[in-house]
């Protein structure tokens, strides 16, 4: 399975989706720069985190006019798979590709942590080889990462499964102080009607190894590569 | 020529920015002041006056650049110098 | 045009009568008003080091490891093994983060890591050290917050993870806190660059932002006292631009690998004249350059005001001849504005134009190499007498480790670090809140350590005994996480050095740090001088802040400073102790800043350090953890936390309770093994022949200590003060 | 009573973010916009009018705690709803 990791300027987490995918077995992932305007030969499609033009104005404002953006909206219209994380994220959101937005975190510090994330739902081209219930232990890097929507959005989201992943204590239990960035529900992810667009803003890419606190990030990876699933 | 956007968050959004503030100006003494909502002001220089073309297309940035309509409203202002 | 050169003007650069003489000398006649403000940057403390250069030829600067000695570049390199090398360094910017501390501090990140890829090196991480006054000052919190967020929004968005570093608190940072950064960079050998202007004729191109009036002269800023009036020096505080920092890393890196480059340089302090001037220098060339050429941000710049602007993210490339389409083609895909600005002269010039008219000619060896040197006056201080522990105050023990645990300079850092993105390119395999910081070199298949320290009111005491313990704490920190010393960096922050006393502090500790670095072998690759540091209530304490990078050979020697598991066996490597002189338990409980600090014996630190590396090669060590503020008990404490497990020890010693639990003695580790290997530990320590005891075992939800009375403390309450001390003042006020 | 505190980077101060902004704005073909500026807006709810006292207690404010004079400058409005 073909990955492309787009490059924007800014960009700095990269290297490690590229690393991180590329290791794994089936995969192999190739950076795209943001001033191409096709993803053509690619099966999967990664917004990766960083500081994409500075992050100046809004976290992704300037970002989801890249040359290279029509590509990933047309790509996520065929129902090829597209992730945004952290950066990547709010660059979707701010896309339209994603309900919903990123604003400042509660406490206005950036924050870099572990966290833990409960698995709401399998039924995701990114969760299918979780189970739902599944604690997950990523860690979260960002300024503006609290999830904001609108209150007939979130019933929506709810309703049809969006929320895939929520913070929570180790345990699975719901809290705020579970909660990094005063997000709404304790959302971390969401994807989109289709199912074949996702944004979180914890970062898999830093989780795929016992070295660095945590390989529950590569499940994220290694469900996408899951060919046998069909939603 | 010179347009200014302000941009605010939506009311029915939560600006933790502004409560802050609010808090250290209530520590500092002043008590009459009851809320705070912290936005953004953007400062355009026009090499010219806009047409009705150039003044839709401005708002149409400020729609979809300059603000981000799930969370914040604008107001455009344009005027001479 | 531009005033003439009235002896108030001189002053004004803070040029004196004689090196005005050395000036015309050099010159065969008067300087220009824009000359003056060249020599005036270029003669500064900052740059020219005229004051502190006789003191920094007593550090060792050479080792077996060394590729880029000290002073030779903008930063040294150092051998890592496998063709590979890292580059490092640590920077100052006191003053500006005094100013504006956002932007001060952020700048002061740009700065040093501009620093690391000019040498051809990928920066893959930060430390911050850091000082500030008590926060129980508003105007303290202020700084302490707008640093630290200064230093997250910079390094986080750049994607060069910080991973530790020190803060400490003290009355003497009022009004002029320290802002240190180091940078670590690494590279293959054969990819060193220099800053050299060689090849006479190549092309050389200025790229990166615009020039504006930024921080005028803040060279000259950084080499004065801070006074009431540099409130009103406002236009020495630059604002950074870390993305366009990113993309001029990223373009430079690439450019150096197309093998287009004869020389670069970055534009520090100082801007365009100190990359001019330096690198025809070291080229033993000349350079020439327009100023009508440089992409400037506002108009009507003065020659002046362009050469002297330090305006921040620009560097100065020379190109070989002939490539200079391939190095456009590269700065236009990062979107980043360049020039052609000059050529490589023979002639040994700094030439300046401006729309061709010559505004500065310096022969520029003259410039760079032969500013005045001064042997300052020094008046030394009476060391005062080892600390009566007979006279020790009453204090209640059972509050003092509450206490000292919730003192800012040894509570937990959570607050600082959690702002810092310490993960982000996947290296960081010890996190901040451990010894040292481990970073594992992906590239390169290393694993590399890093700690910075500097307990100033050891220094403030006893310089040179201070100075020595700040490089023996690097180092024990490097070997608590099982990693061997390779080099160091140094950042001598001090006050004004024409007080003989503050310059007499600055020789002890160079004294100290070059004995120190003996005593272990490592080479002083580069550092920094920050001088001047004083507010009107006078000068800071003397602090020699020390970067210690090590090397740790296997990935399974890495250990930290946390218990491990229920039953370990916990040994303390060195003696129990006995010095309460310059501890912070006088100083935290009983405001006493007195005492003789604690001696350093380095032959005791060194036997103590292989030991313990031994016993890691050997597979013998769950947690090893050193002592510093706060002695034992805070120690002890500090390795219950992370896992939360307790631990029940028992101290022999002849000493009262309060000076065995918190006197803070060099040379002391606490290590923790599997009770299985206990006997070999004990064994093998025995035949190595160094001081230490078993002191008990890790487990339970209680911290005891059993001396001539058994004390106790639940892990959680002690944890719970300690975690948010920071947090407390800084978010709740 | 409403008060109005606008922060503008300096002139002289590099504004990476109106910088970003401008181009960003100009990719979209606005040409007309020479240079933007951004800056903050603070909306100031008051419980009542303020007395001189009151007024030159804001202006503290604004000076100490809502801008850095350092690098940004502000504008103080009140005015009644
Ligand atoms: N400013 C900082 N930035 C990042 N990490 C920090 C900072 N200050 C302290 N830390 C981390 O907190 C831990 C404890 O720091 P410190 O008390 O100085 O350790 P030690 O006394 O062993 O040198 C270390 O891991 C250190 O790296
Ligand atoms: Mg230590």
């Amino acid at each position: 399975m073909k990955f492309a990791v787009i490059r924007f300027p800014g960009s700095n987490c990269d290297q490690d989706c590229q690393r991180s995918i590329d290791a794994l077995p089936g995969a192999s992932a190739e950076y795209v720069w943001h001033k191409e305007t096709s993803l053509a030969g690619y099966d999967a499609m990664v917004l990766p985190g960083g500081f994409s033009y500075g992050d100046y104005l809004r976290c992704g404002a300037i970002a989801r006019f890249s040359p290279i953006m029509p590509a990933v909206r047309a790509a996520a219209a065929e129902g090829k798979l597209v992730i945004g994380i952290c950066n990547g994220f709010q660059i979707l959101c701010e896309a339209g590709l994603l309900p919903g937005a990123l604003v400042r975190n509660e406490k206005l510090h950036f924050v870099c942590r572990d966290t833990w994330l409960r698995v709401e739902t399998a039924e995701t081209p990114f969760t299918n080889r979780c189970a739902a219930g599944d604690i997950l232990k990523i860690p979260v890097a960002h300024g503006e990462g609290r999830y904001t929507a609108d209150t007939e959005t979130l019933a929506e989201l709810n309703a049809n499964g969006q929320v895939v992943l929520r913070y929570t204590e180790a345990n699975g239990q719901v809290s705020p102080a579970a909660n990094p960035n005063g997000s709404m529900e304790n959302i971390a992810g969401v994807c989109n009607a289709a199912r074949n667009v996702f944004g979180l803003m914890p970062h898999p890419d830093r989780a795929t190894e016992q070295r660095l606190g945590s390989e529950d990030g590569r499940v994220i990876f290694e469900s996408m590569l899951n060919l046998s699933y069909v939603a | 020529m010179k347009a200014t956007v302000v941009v605010m968050p939506k009311a029915s959004v939560l600006d933790p920015q502004g409560v802050a503030v609010k808090n250290a100006v209530h520590s500092l003494g002043l008590a009459a002041v009851e809320s705070i909502r912290v936005g953004k002001v953007m400062e355009i220089e026009l090499s010219g006056p806009l047409d009705a073309a150039g003044e839709k297309q401005l708002h149409t940035i400020c729609h979809e650049l300059l603000s981000n309509p799930v969370i914040e409203d604008y107001r455009l202002e344009i005027s001479a110098s | 045009m531009s005033p003439n050169i009235t002896p108030e003007v001189i002053a004004k650069h803070g040029i004196t009568p004689e090196e005005y003489t050395r000036i015309q000398a050099i010159l065969g006649r008067d300087p220009n008003f824009t000359e003056l403000g060249v020599f005036s940057v270029m003669w500064s403390e900052h740059c020219s080091y005229k004051n502190s250069k006789p003191e920094l030829r007593k550090f060792p600067t050479s080792g077996p490891r060394v590729l880029v000695k000290a002073g030779e570049e903008n930063a040294g390199v150092i051998d890592i093994g496998d063709g590979w090398a890292v580059a490092f360094k640590m920077e100052s910017h006191n003053h500006p983060s005094a100013v504006e501390p956002f932007q001060g501090a952020a700048t002061g990140v740009g700065g040093i890591i501009r620093d690391i890829f000019t040498m051809g090196a990928r920066p893959v991480f930060s430390l911050d050290s850091l000082r500030f006054g008590p926060l129980s000052e508003p105007r303290n919190r202020q700084l302490f917050a707008g640093v630290v967020s200064g230093i997250a929004h910079y390094g986080n968005c750049i994607g060069v993870p910080t991973i530790g570093g020190e803060v400490y608190f003290d009355e003497s940072y009022n009004g002029n806190p320290l802002v240190n950064v180091f940078c670590l960079g690494v590279l293959r050998h054969e990819e060193i660059a220099r800053g050299a202007a060689s090849g006479i004729g190549n092309p050389v191109f200025y790229v990166g932002a615009e020039t504006g009036r930024d921080g005028l002269a803040g060279a000259a800023f950084a080499s004065r006292d801070l006074t009431e009036e540099s409130k009103e020096d406002r236009p020495a505080v630059q604002v950074g631009d870390p993305f366009k920092e990113k993309l001029l890393l990223e373009a430079c890196l690439e450019l150096l690998a197309s093998g287009c480059v004869a020389g670069i340089q970055d534009m520090g302090a100082a801007g365009l004249t100190c990359s001019t001037c330096e690198t025809a220098s070291r080229g033993d060339t000349g350079v020439e350059i327009d100023l009508a050429l440089v992409p400037k941000r506002e108009t009507g710049m003065t020659p002046y005001e362009t050469l002297l602007s330090e305006s921040q993210e620009r560097m100065l490339i020379i190109v070989k001849l002939g490539e200079e389409d391939a190095v456009k083609r590269i700065f236009e895909k990062w979107d980043l504005p360049y020039a052609h600005v000059g050529f490589v002269r023979d002639d040994g010039m700094m030439r300046v134009k401006n729309h061709g008219e010559t505004v500065v000619e310096i022969p520029a060896k003259k410039l760079a190499d032969e500013a005045p040197i001064y042997h300052r006056e020094v008046k030394a201080r009476p060391i005062p007498a080892p600390f009566d522990n007979a006279q020790l105050p009453e204090t209640d023990l059972q509050a003092a480790l509450p206490a000292l645990l919730a003192d800012p300079s040894i509570a937990s850092k959570e607050w600082v670090w959690q702002q810092y993105d310490h993960m982000v390119r996947n290296g960081c395999v010890v996190r901040p809140g451990s010894d040292s910081a481990v970073f594992y070199i992906r590239e390169a298949d290393k694993f590399v350590a890093a700690t910075s320290d500097c307990n100033s009111l050891y220094c403030s005491l006893d310089p040179r005994e201070g100075a020595k313990a700040a490089i023996a704490e690097a180092a024990r920190n490097l070997a608590c996480s099982g990693a061997v010393p390779l080099a160091v960096t140094d950042n001598l922050n001090f006050g004004n050095p024409h007080n003989p006393e503050n310059f007499w502090q600055l020789q002890q500790c160079v004294e100290g740090l070059a004995e120190g670095c003996n005593a272990f072998d490592v080479p002083v690759t580069g550092g920094n001088v920050s001088l001047y540091n004083q507010s009107p209530a006078g000068a800071i304490d003397p602090t020699p802040t020390v970067g210690m990078v090590g090397l740790i050979e296997s990935e399974e020697h890495i250990t930290t400073q946390h218990f491990q598991s229920e039953g370990d066996v916990i040994f303390l490597l060195g003696e129990i102790g006995h010095e309460m002189g310059g501890s912070h338990f006088l100083k935290v409980l009983h405001g006493r800043k007195e005492g003789l600090p604690p001696r350093v014996h380095f032959a005791t630190e060194r036997a103590i350090h292989d030991a313990l590396r031994k016993l890691i090669r050997m597979g013998t060590v769950r947690s090893a953890h050193d002592c510093s503020e706060g002695g034992l008990a805070v120690a002890l404490a500090e390795c219950s936390f992370a896992n939360q497990l307790g631990a029940r020890v028992q101290l022999t010693s002849n000493e009262p309770d309060a000076v065995a639990l918190f006197n803070e003695s060099q040379a002391r580790i606490i290590l923790t093994t599997d009770p299985a290997k206990a006997a070999q530990v004990v064994s093998e320590l025995e035949s190595i022949g160094v001081p230490f005891s078993r002191l008990g075992v890790v487990g339970g939800s209680l911290l005891t200590i059993v001396a001539r009375q058994t004390w106790e403390w639940p892990v959680a309450d002690l944890r719970a003060g300690w975690s948010s001390a920071i947090g407390r003042w800084m978010d709740h006020s």
